[in-house]
């Protein structure tokens, strides 16, 4: 069930250049169930910034009622959100949304889980879950440049982990695609999360694959509700049928929409 | 809770507070939240005769205190509100206000037409003030004449009072208001949104795919209380007041400037409970003011406050 | 600084800020903060004819993420200004724009062929938009004909060119602008406030004596970028843009819809040195941007980049 | 000289109920030198609450560089800077505007200081310099019921000092004129600052007396730009002169300007 609650910060950092990760507490963690939900969050009690912010669930633990967003400080939401100390109360919605389906790859098989950016937190959990499940998890993630890189040690150790940047500083230079291209990386399932160009390469490659994607689209409700965050299905005869982000995502089998 | 009843031209309303439209969707997803028979009444998205995708996305963007949307009038069309979304509302105790557009007059008519046929239709709301679409919208929300007739035509046609939505992108608000007035329109309801337009820093780009869209939220507040407060003044039609509500003094600040209910809209964003919210804090915040009932503040800002006693005959 | 320099008829301006009218005085009190010469421009509080002391008070009240001022054009009368204010500012390297009021066409050309004299003084902008004086603006601001006819009247007589002050509180602002361009104005500024309206919860009373007021602030700039991004792509004259701008990403954002420079006024109040500080780092966002000269930013998001140079012959 | 300065929050305490007395350190204190001048406070950095606020000094330390502000929780603005704690920042610009002139009364003469609510904070650093100076003081303090009642203790170390409530719940029931009358207070010279009303009451039994009264008006710039708080002059043959509450003001001699 989605709630609404000011949940407490538990800790916040700084863990790569304008990334960071911050943990939250309170019983709206007893809700969450799908790695890929996300939350939909209030920054502060009064109007500037007027909106919710959406943001990827990375981490869940439902022992401590806590959970873990990780994102990048880019507008006011997100500098405002990153100024927070532990005490003090964000308002958060959720969970949001219809997450990865984890059950889609069967123990033995191997998911290829593939990131770029911001895309990457929502894997995170993702990659726990299916580790435990005794799938193989090998994980590509991309990145603009080193200073950006994060939680390389972290999918390190569910599973094999490639990292790729734009300019080449760290990893392998390059894109996602051609880090999967030059290790001949095999898998029964994708999932992926990041930049709209990036999932366009995947659609491209994959569409006949076992594949399933995250996508991002500006919101205003966040439930369902103001059609703000809509797009097209792959097979529209009619030209008016839609998927809402919030409410039928943020993750969809590839090819379902258009991109 | 009968301090709070208010009496409009075909709605009984509990309380005077109910979503705004387009913000609300047909009221599914926010019955995840509460109980929709908690609200005064419901304005569901606008309902055209055919379904419609609306606009390219990006569809909504932040101002300060404030955000723009282009949605487009998005919606299933009248086939599919009529038997699909209408129903499925029929489960709650709640009178619900079908908000009506189209690109030509004879859209109007049709739409209004069979959806005020609809049991818990209890009043259209004629949407002739939508900022983000491109054709019919504008001539109908800015030219008063050309407002009345679509209004004449529409009266002819539906079996439940019509309220006329105003768009404030005009010169002369009260003109168009009493020129739907005469028309015959049984309410008013204002304000639609602002046109406004923000540009993507990095891009220099509009950060809409439509590029501009309607600026809603509290920035606009302060003009739609002007407006209500001229236009109270200079028609004998009620009006449900809109634009930035938040909390139960916003709604009261709309009572003094004319309005007899008010709309929630962007507020359901950032607070899906913010309408049984301020339902429920509106009795203290009367306590407070030492007023008996809610209609008392009615007009009070211009010194009227007998005349909305009219409105419960 | 030849980054920032911007060539408007009858301006060379060192910079593209400058104060708005209203709300700057004659500068004398900001003068205590800093240098005066460091701004691009100054749009001198409007000058009517004959001394106005204006508006009971209050004269202000807060709206979310703005305010309302209800001022009503107090200033010490056009002898004063000419004799005193003027003159004080001719101690700074700064040319001053001219806000001219009036209640009628005369007050208009009076005030408009006396002041375009001072030798300061490089441009006039023609005051038709307060929404805050009960005679004669109105109808100035909101009908073409008559906005048109003074703008000819003014420019028949002054001295220098003569920029129209839109108001957004109009159907249609093209039209608005495309009629004062034809009859000759030099460039449009724009947008003045819009009319908006608080009431005290406590006494049911509007907060301003003068019941309604004119909105400023962040919370109106989505309203200014679209009229600016509109007009800019309708008339060939250049634009003046204000509300709202608090920052050099704004000023960004303004260029981008297109106008050639911009005014900054509730900012002022805010912070006193907003202007400087706006000046300052716009550098350094242009050096971000990637971005040569602050001219190839005008009308970029309607794509029409090179526009603008022409200005400078 | 004005200046704006982000002053750094000493202490901020309840004292009163709604009663806040907070005191700032900066750089800017040594620019304060008359009672009865104010500051404009901007209790955010970001648009809401938009507009600064006037409140007056109640107290200068400028051995330690600090300043203290005594202010009722209101609307927004006192509400955001209510919550203010030491550390924290405020952004402060002042002093603005001419205070009481504290030489008008001479060594040995005595001041009577008049003040209501939260009129009653600029005359407590008045009363102080008038001490020093050698004046003997009588306050007359109202308010409107006892919890609203702070500094008596503090007015009453400077000087006999009198207490009204206009319910009767503290020392006299009624306005402070009450309290001048019952007790036959006689003086040279009046200060007073408070509501309107009460300036109108002191107005009109004192305009031959040297007196001097602080005004409050709804104010945008504080700095004499906007022409926002302006006042006609009482003397007004043409009628537009006038004096601006914030730059001319916030104190003028009784009689002075039209109430
Ligand atoms: C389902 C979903 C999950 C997301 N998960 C994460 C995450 O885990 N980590 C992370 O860093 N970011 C994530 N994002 C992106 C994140 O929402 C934006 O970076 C954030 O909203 C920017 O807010 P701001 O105040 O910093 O920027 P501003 O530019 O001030 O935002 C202005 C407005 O635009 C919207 N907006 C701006 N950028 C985006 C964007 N990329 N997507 C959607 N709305 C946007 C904001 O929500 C706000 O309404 C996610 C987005 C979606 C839709
Ligand atoms: C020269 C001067 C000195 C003052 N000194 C003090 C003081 O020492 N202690 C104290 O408690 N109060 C003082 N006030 C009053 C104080 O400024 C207001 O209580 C305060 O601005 C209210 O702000 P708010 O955000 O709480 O209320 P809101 O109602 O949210 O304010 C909305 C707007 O109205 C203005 N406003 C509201 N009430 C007043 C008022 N009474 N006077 C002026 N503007 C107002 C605000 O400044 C703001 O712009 C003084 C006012 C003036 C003019
Ligand atoms: C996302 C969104 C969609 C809207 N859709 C409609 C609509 O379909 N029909 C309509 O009449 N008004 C529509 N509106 C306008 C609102 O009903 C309302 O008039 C306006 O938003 C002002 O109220 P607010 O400030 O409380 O949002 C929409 C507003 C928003 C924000
Ligand atoms: C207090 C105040 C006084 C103003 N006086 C004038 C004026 O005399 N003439 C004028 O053309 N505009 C006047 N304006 C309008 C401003 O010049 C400007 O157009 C408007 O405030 C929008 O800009 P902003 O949001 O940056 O304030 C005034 C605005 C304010 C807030
Ligand atoms: S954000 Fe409102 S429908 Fe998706
Ligand atoms: S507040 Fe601006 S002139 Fe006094």
């Amino acid at each position: 069930m989605i709630k609404k609650e000011l949940m407490s910060v538990v800790s916040q950092k700084q863990i790569a250049e304008n990334i960071f990760e911050i943990t939250l507490e309170g019983s709206l963690v007893s809700e969450m169930n799908e790695p890929g939900q996300f939350v939909h969050v209030k920054v502060t009690g009064g109007t500037e910034p007027l909106l919710r912010r959406p943001i990827s669930i990375a981490n869940i633990d439902q022992a401590k009622n806590q959970f873990t967003m990780i994102y990048r400080k880019e507008g006011l939401g997100t500098r405002v959100l990153s100024e927070k100390v532990s005490g003090e109360l964000v308002d958060v919605l959720g969970p949001l949304g219809n997450g990865f389906p984890v059950e889609a790859t069967a123990k033995g098989e191997t998911a290829l889980l593939v990131g770029g950016g911001i895309g990457v937190p929502p894997l995170y959990e993702l990659a726990q879950r299916l580790v435990s499940r005794g799938v193989n998890v090998v994980s590509v993630l991309g990145f603009q440049t080193k200073s950006a890189v994060f939680y390389e040690e972290k999918f390190s150790l569910l599973g094999e982990t490639f990292i790729a940047t734009v300019d080449g500083s760290y990893g392998t230079k390059g894109f996602v695609t051609d880090v999967i291209d030059q290790n001949g990386i095999l898998f029964d399932s994708l999932y992926s999360c990041g930049p709209t160009m990036m999932l366009k390469a995947i659609e491209q490659r994959y569409s006949q694959k076992r594949a399933f994607i995250s996508l991002e689209e500006r919101m205003g409700c966040g439930v369902g509700a103001c059609f703000a965050c809509v797009c097209h299905l792959q097979n529209d005869p009619t030209g008016f049928t839609y998927k809402k982000v919030c409410s039928d995502g943020p993750v969809f089998k590839v090819g379902e929409v258009v991109l | 809770m009968s301090r709070l009843q208010i009496e409009l031209p075909g709605l009984t309303l509990k309380n005077p507070i109910m979503p705004a439209s387009g913000c609300f969707g047909f009221g599914k997803e926010y019955a995840k939240f509460y109980d929709l028979s908690l609200l005064g009444a419901i304005m569901i998205k606008a309902t055209t005769l055919e379904p419609r995708f609306g606009n390219p996305t990006p569809r909504v963007a932040e101002t300060t205190s404030g955000m723009l949307n282009a949605i487009g009038l998005q919606n299933p069309g009248l086939e599919k509100v009529m038997s699909e979304e209408l129903p499925w509302l029929e489960q709650y105790d709640v009178p619900i206000i079908a908000n009506v557009a189209g690109s030509q007059v004879e859209d109007y008519v049709e739409v209004a037409k069979q959806i005020s046929k609809a049991p818990n239709v209890k009043a259209l709301e004629l949407n002739i003030s939508c900022p983000n679409v491109k054709t019919g919208g504008i001539a109908f929300g800015t030219i008063p004449e050309v407002a009345a007739e679509l209004t004449k035509q529409v009266k002819n046609v539906s079996e439940v009072p019509v309220y006329v939505k105003l768009s404030p992108n005009v010169s002369n608000i009260v003109s168009m208001a009493k020129a739907v007035e005469e028309a015959g329109a049984d309410g008013l309801t204002m304000i639609n949104t602002l046109i406004g337009m923000r540009i993507n820093l990095k891009t220099g780009e509009p950060i809409l795919s439509n590029k501009t869209g309607g600026l809603s939220g509290p920035a606009i507040k302060p003009v739609a209380i002007r407006m209500i407060y001229e236009v109270s003044q200079a028609v004998s039609i009620p009006i449900i007041g809109m634009g930035g509500v938040q909390s139960a003094e916003d709604v009261i600040e709309y009572f003094y400037a004319g309005a007899s209910a008010v709309a929630v809209g962007t507020a359901n964003f950032v607070d899906p409970f913010v309408c049984p919210s301020i339902i429920d804090e509106l009795p203290n915040l009367l306590d407070e003011l030492k007023i008996d009932h809610i209609s008392e503040c009615i007009g009070r800002s211009w010194g009227k406050r007998a005349k909305t006693i009219n409105y419960s005959s």
